[in-house]
């Protein structure tokens, strides 16, 4: 751990915790959308008609009280719920022009496309290099090299391979919480996905790993679209250009992150952002 | 992986049709394997239900028969009932959890609440896992050894249920610490910050908490009990005095039926005994003796469901 | 089984008390049992129980005083130390016969001494060498200790047994009926009792027929004495029940009703050693 | 108030008590083992069996007695060759539909296991072995011999068959607690790279519940390896060395049985089998170990 | 639950969130003290050098991030820590002019004194009644007149025995998760405590119950001392008299809670608050 800790501190302490992004709209070319989605766990009515729009080289938080429906909502967007048994999902989900929310769509192919990363850190019993060749390797890319390079890009893409060249081949397990976080961001891209999905990627974390996962989805954002959910207020207001507010499986307010956290309509949104709800 | 070179590019619009073949196969993978692992499923419970069934089938007649159920075996064992075998099984077994149950008890209250740190909890948990792997017929030697050779007990219904004390107790302790565990700490933390001892806790808290499990777990393990038989062998006996007196309080005497000093004969160890006598009527005593034995776990195994489920029911709210 | 209350016995008896505990070979423990079912019948007072768990154990359990009565199919002195030995007394109450059984789809039905003892000791392996088809010989032998397969050794091979374990061995007479009964070209032994015709079927030894009456001669070789033993400082109620073990009441019939042979219509005796002696 | 007994002196009691009920368990596990040990070892050490002799002669015959030496035959090897072989053959047929079955009920319809197949399968650890051997008796040892046109049918393979169906619900409960404690965000995280769920079963829930899976298996076989009657009444009983599955034989544990009560305590033949009793001891303990050292690597493994 | 939201809402509509107290100190009469406590775990040293002072009739916040010892400190003050296997405290702790941190001390006359309520609400599987009359009953107290009149001040002091006094002999778990809470307090109260440790008394329950436990604890404070640990900064604003703030095992501020919200010294203080840490 000391060695992510020391090479972030020096990050830390020379980006002096300026906001990295201004919490306002920079894109309007549109990634990803979905049209009144609904989803049901059985009986239960988690999410209502909720409609999104994601853009391009822009980070979304979506925010909001435990239990209001952000998670069911991100995991409707890679299809994810699909493997929840009796989970339900209704409504369009837009992407490149096509809806993905039928029967038909691949789900594997998607899946590349739109990748995620999960709360706890979940790097494969495997080695470093493993955990990252896994999925192309499985799906079809053989070749050594390109293998090879594959790793280092997406390691070099997650600001890990500098910690991480010379054990490659030693357990993802050996690594810190922090590194094994930004292994499993290597991991999802070396899929090239073109949206990446976070739920709540820090909240297993310290603090100086927190800002270093902060600082490398902004360095990745580029040419994606990047969704986070968090329950930090200050790294939605740090990494986000826009913000949606979910109550209770309502998306209550969406809208340009400065707003959304210095002008906040909905009461309850303010009420939240009050600390009302712990 | 046709694209690999420019990070933009969607992967989802055309596919190669070499990935195409290898993403149907893979999917079919996944639908021959759901099918194997159906299958296999199938096949054990069938087994199971199998089994269960030949046993009743087999032996089901024999319950209706007059006297089975009453009457003592005669012939050493090829003629006549179950009676005996019968009364021997259930008073072994509670003579089984008498001592078995206050020591187990005890004993996971120690490992939970008591145990210090270092080497004398490791070697006690050892001991307690060395006795729960040991194969039963190690035991019943053991039993046979020292209670009824050294002292002097013979084949005695107390050294069998001495033995089978010694394989009940591992079972019993761990289902009682995994009980006591599964108690939130919250609760003995409550209790100790009232100013309570960890005894008054355990005892007036955390047992009566974990109870349902407990009730689960050893009425569970009296159906392992119940059908043990190698452990007996050596131990109680392979045969029941051909005349008891349920009457007598003459504990002493060896035909009184509660005198812990004769020696019994359960019913596992009844089927053992004539398996492979050849005359149709001990082929019916032994089917009969089976479907009674397996009627009885059954019994037990859908007691502890209820019990425990009944107790839990009551304890969370009324 | 039929129990005919004896006139005559019930007065003499009536002040009996006290129990009585016995232990070891199960091949007779069902007559000891309805022996003892009859006498306690006779005498409320007296309560006789036991069981069956082997020979050794039963004599060793006498010895040691663990029990009144040690029930054996063998000589005391074949399983324990001499000095031990020495201090019990033996009661020879029954003899049993035992014969060669063999599958019902055998041809053969006579056999000599040496023809069983080459089969035996897996000299003989094919019914074709002793007057049979041609066909296996699958050798179901006794578990070794039991007193069965010591017995029929005895009588057999004499002093030098053989190592021969055969196809499988069985741990009890019950067993092998069962065995017998669904296999095919299979020989065994079993004690006459334990005969059972739509099973299998019982030969003849060196053209001698395998029954009670050619027992008591020795004409056919192949049997054992059943023997109960008590401590020479035995109780009364011990010694009455072992008397009564050998009084007509048990003699005369309950003897042959399970299948055994009375002692007192042998005109031979067999010694610790296996010689057989006129009487 | 004042009755009430001091709280310091209450706890007092609650620890001598409850350490007292581990200190009795305690004690007799440890007289067992010394029990055991003392009287297999005096079959060397008492008697003059010589240990090579017992573990790599192939004669065991009791009941005669070896010219030269004076003393039974005591070739163990049979024996021990018998409990290995129905121990791995039991654990090679039942682990393969034991873990099947455990991933159909984790991985593909857990609703339907936890409600259907676990009771049922609970049901299967209760039937008590006897019964096992029973059924074993009458209907496998019957279908081997048509199946394989033999005349006995007894011998290791039927034994095997019965511990397998004995072994199966012990591997596969543990084996349902294995994969169920594979975290769920391993799941998530292959099925989000765009596996299918066989590859994720396959890659990373058995990958990671190897450990667990292992000692299930140990678990098995420890059982497997100390199975009295069932095995007793398929097997047959010969104490000669095995040459194929089909013919009669005898594990440690079946010699035992139909041997201990016959010989006197104290004598030479009852010491041999007391030396069986402390291999089927070392044995258990020896499982016991691998499991430990399965433990303290996953441990390792994890970090 | 109704019950409970019903009665709160009432309360919390006509109180309008106003500050309830001042975050000042209001007293200068101390309770507790540490003098110097330190915290081992086995070798894990989780608390430094802590020196503080509790006040009669004031509230008391611990606040900091996870992991910072907050838990740890509370539970040296009743001498918890010790039926913690490895754990060991050095230091002075000072309760009514006399060290409590001494192997012989009482400790289950101590924990009377020193009364502790939890995270989780944690009545015991027992009616109502026998929750607040099983550690009273415990420590001697046999009278059946005294104990029910025990009952009915304890339930009247948790704000509690309106809504239950009809049902005293059901099971507690009949209850909202708040009345647990309230439940739990009252059963502490019956031991006539002189100080209340809460730790994290809110954090499973909703917006509604969390005012009704702050209400509670502003009520019993008179002649006691009570010492919160919070995770939430506006529910420590809102009760406390006295803040301190603890990092990595160290208490680094404490102050009047005013001072310590609106003017930290520190900068770690001041990270915390504008929510660096997650
Ligand atoms: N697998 C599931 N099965 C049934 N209901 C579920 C499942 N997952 C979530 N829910 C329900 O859906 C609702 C929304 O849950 P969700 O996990 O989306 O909340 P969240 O906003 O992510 O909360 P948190 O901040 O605690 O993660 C909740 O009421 C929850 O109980
Ligand atoms: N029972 C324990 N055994 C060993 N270490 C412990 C134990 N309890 C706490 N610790 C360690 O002590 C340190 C402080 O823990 P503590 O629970 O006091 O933190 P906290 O401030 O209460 O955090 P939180 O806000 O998460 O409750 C942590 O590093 C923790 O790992
Ligand atoms: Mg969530
Ligand atoms: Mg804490």
């Amino acid at each position: 751990m000391s060695n992510d800790t020391d090479q972030f501190l020096a990050s830390v302490e020379t980006s002096e915790r300026t906001p990295r992004v201004t919490g306002r709209a920079i894109s309007n070319e549109v990634m990803l959308e979905t049209h009144d989605v609904n989803v049901y766990y059985g009986d239960n009515h988690a999410l209502n008609d909720t409609s999104l729009k994601f853009h391009t080289g822009e980070i979304t938080a979506l925010i909001g009280p435990s239990g209001c429906g952000k998670s069911t909502f991100l995991r409707s967007l890679n299809l994810m719920n699909r493997e929840i048994r009796g989970c339900r999902v209704t409504g369009e989900i837009i992407y490149r022009d096509h809806n993905i929310n039928t029967s038909t769509e691949n789900l594997y192919e998607l899946r590349k496309s739109i990748g995620m990363v999960f709360q706890q850190p979940n790097p494969f019993h495997k080695s470093i290099r493993e955990n990252i060749t896994f999925a192309p390797k499985r799906h079809g890319l053989k070749d050594k090299d390109a293998l090879d390079e594959l790793v280092e890009e997406s390691l070099r893409g997650a600001a890990l391979w500098d910690e991480v060249k010379d054990k490659l081949d030693e357990s993802a397990f050996a690594l810190s919480g922090g590194q094994q976080q930004r292994l499993c961001i290597a991991r999802t891209l070396a899929m090239r996905p073109d949206v990446i999905l976070f739920d709540e990627p820090c909240s297993a974390l310290d603090p100086i790993s927190t800002l270093a996962i902060e600082d490398l989805m902004l360095s990745i954002v580029e040419n994606r679209a990047i969704v986070i959910v968090t329950h930090n207020m200050e790294q939605a207001s740090r990494v986000s250009n826009r913000t949606a507010f979910f109550y209770m499986g309502d998306m209550v307010e969406y809208g340009e992150t400065d707003q959304i956290f210095q002008r906040p309509n909905d009461k309850r949104l303010n009420d939240y952002l009050t600390g009302m709800f712990s | 992986m046709a694209n690999a070179t420019s990070v933009t590019t969607a992967t989802s619009g055309a596919h190669a049709p070499e990935q195409e073949g290898r993403i149907r196969r893979s999917m079919r993978n996944d639908k021959l394997a759901t099918g194997i692992l159906a299958a296999i499923v199938a096949i054990v419970m069938l087994i199971v239900v199998a089994m269960v069934a030949y046993i009743l089938f087999q032996g089901i007649g024999m319950l209706f028969q007059p006297g089975f159920l009453t009457e003592a075996s005669r012939s050493n064992g090829t003629e006549g009932g179950i009676a005996y075998q019968l009364f021997d099984s259930f008073y072994l077994l509670i003579l089984t959890l008498i001592i078995s149950l206050p020591i187990s008890l005890f004993g996971a209250v120690f490992l939970v609440e008591y145990a210090p740190d270092g080497p004398v909890t490791k070697i006690a948990s050892t001991a307690i896992e060395t006795l729960s792997s040991l194969p039963s017929i190690v035991v019943g030697m053991f039993g046979f050894l020292m209670f009824s050779v050294n002292f002097g007990w013979g084949y005695s219904l107390i050294s069998g249920a001495i033995a089978l004390t010694m394989f009940n107790i591992p079972i019993l302790t761990r289902v009682i610490t995994q009980a006591l565990e599964d108690v939130p700490s919250s609760q003995r933390d409550a209790c100790l910050a009232m100013g309570l001892t960890r005894w008054e806790t355990t005892l007036h808290v955390l047992i009566p908490a974990a109870m349902p499990a407990i009730v689960t777990g050893v009425v569970l393990s009296a159906g392992r009990v119940f059908g043990e038989a190698a452990a007996l062998l050596f131990t109680s006996g392979m045969s029941s005095p051909a005349r008891l007196n349920f009457f007598s309080l003459n504990f002493a005497s060896p035909t009184c039926a509660w005198n812990i000093f004769r020696p019994g004969e359960s019913l596992a160890v009844h089927i053992y005994k004539i398996y492979g006598e050849g005359s149709p009527e001990a082929q019916h005593i032994v089917w009969g003796t089976a479907a009674v034995l397996m009627i009885c776990v059954l019994l037990f195994n859908v007691l502890s469901r209820i019990a425990g489920k009944a107790l839990a029911r009551r304890m969370t709210a009324e | 089984g039929g129990t005919t209350a004896p006139a005559g016995s019930t007065a003499a008896d009536a002040a009996l008390t006290g129990t009585v505990t016995y232990d070891g070979a199960s091949s007779f423990q069902a007559l000891v049992e309805a022996a003892a079912e009859q006498f306690m019948n006779d005498n409320p007072d007296v309560s006789i129980t036991g069981s069956g768990n082997g020979s050794g154990t039963g004599l060793t359990a006498v010895a040691d005083g663990t029990v009144n009565i040690g029930n054996s199919d063998v000589f005391a002195e074949t399983k324990l130390e001499a000095d031990q030995a020495a201090t019990l007394v033996d009661h020879e109450v029954a003899v049993v016969g035992m014969g060669p059984v063999v599958s019902l789809n055998v041809t053969v039905d006579d056999l000599t001494l040496e023809q069983l003892a080459g089969i035996f000791s897996g000299q003989i392996t094919n019914w074709s060498e002793v007057g049979g088809e041609d066909a296996e010989i699958h050798v179901l032998n006794r578990k070794a200790g039991s007193g069965t397969r010591a017995t029929f050794e005895a009588a057999v091979f004499g002093a030098d047994v053989p190592d021969f374990a055969g196809e499988a061995e069985l741990d009890k007479s019950g067993d092998v009926q069962t065995q017998l009964g669904s296999t095919d070209n299979a020989i065994s032994y079993l004690d006459f009792s334990h005969f059972d015709d739509t099973k299998f079927k019982a030969i003849k030894v060196g053209g001698v027929e395998p029954t009670s009456e050619n027992v008591t001669d020795n004409s056919f070789p192949i049997w054992a004495t059943e023997h109960m033993y008590c401590q020479e400082d035995a109780d009364e109620v011990t010694k009455a029940f072992l008397e009564y073990m050998l009084s007509d009441d048990v003699q005369g019939s309950l003897v042959e009703e399970q299948g055994f042979i009375p002692v007192s219509q042998m005109t031979v005796v067999k010694d610790a050693e296996g010689n057989v002696t006129e009487k | 108030m004042a009755k009430q007994m001091p709280k310091r002196n209450l706890e007092k009691v609650g620890l001598s008590v409850t350490g007292a009920c581990v200190a009795l368990v305690t004690l007799v596990v440890v007289a067992l083992i010394f029990m055991v040990a003392q009287r297999g070892l005096s079959t060397f050490f008492k008697d003059g069996v010589s240990i090579a002799e017992f573990f790599t002669s192939t004669r065991w015959n009791l009941a005669m007695t070896n010219e030269e030496t004076g003393l039974p035959f005591t070739g163990a090897l049979p024996l021990i060759v018998t409990s290995f072989a129905v121990t791995i053959f039991s654990t090679v047929i039942a682990v393969p539909i034991a873990i099947g079955a455990a991933i159909y009920v984790v991985e593909i319809s857990p609703k339907f296991g936890q409600k259907y197949f676990q009771p049922l399968i609970e049901l299967l650890v209760g039937i008590p072995s006897v019964v096992f051997g029973l059924i074993g008796f009458h209907v496998i040892v019957r279908a081997v011999r048509v199946i394989f046109n033999v005349e006995l049918g007894l011998g290791i393979l039927p034994g095997s068959i019965v511990l397998a169906l004995m072994i199966l619900p012990t591997i596969t409960t543990l084996s349902i607690d294995a994969l169920r404690a594979v975290p769920q965000s391993y799941r998530e995280g292959s099925l989000a790279l765009g596996y299918t769920r066989w590859q994720t079963i396959w890659h990373v829930v058995l990958k990671s519940a190897t450990p667990s899976l292992m000692t299930a298996v140990i678990l098995g076989m420890t059982r497997a390896f100390g199975e009295t009657l069932a095995v007793r009444m398929v097997i047959g009983g010969v104490e000669t060395m095995p040459t194929s599955l089909l013919d009669s034989a005898s594990t440690i544990t079946t010699t035992l049985t139909t041997s201990m009560a016959v010989y006197a305590t104290g004598s030479v033949q009852n010491d041999a089998l007391w030396t069986l009793g402390l291999l089927l001891m070392g044995m258990s303990l020896i499982f016991i170990m691998i499991i430990h050292l399965i433990g303290a690597k996953g441990a390792k493994a994890r970090g």
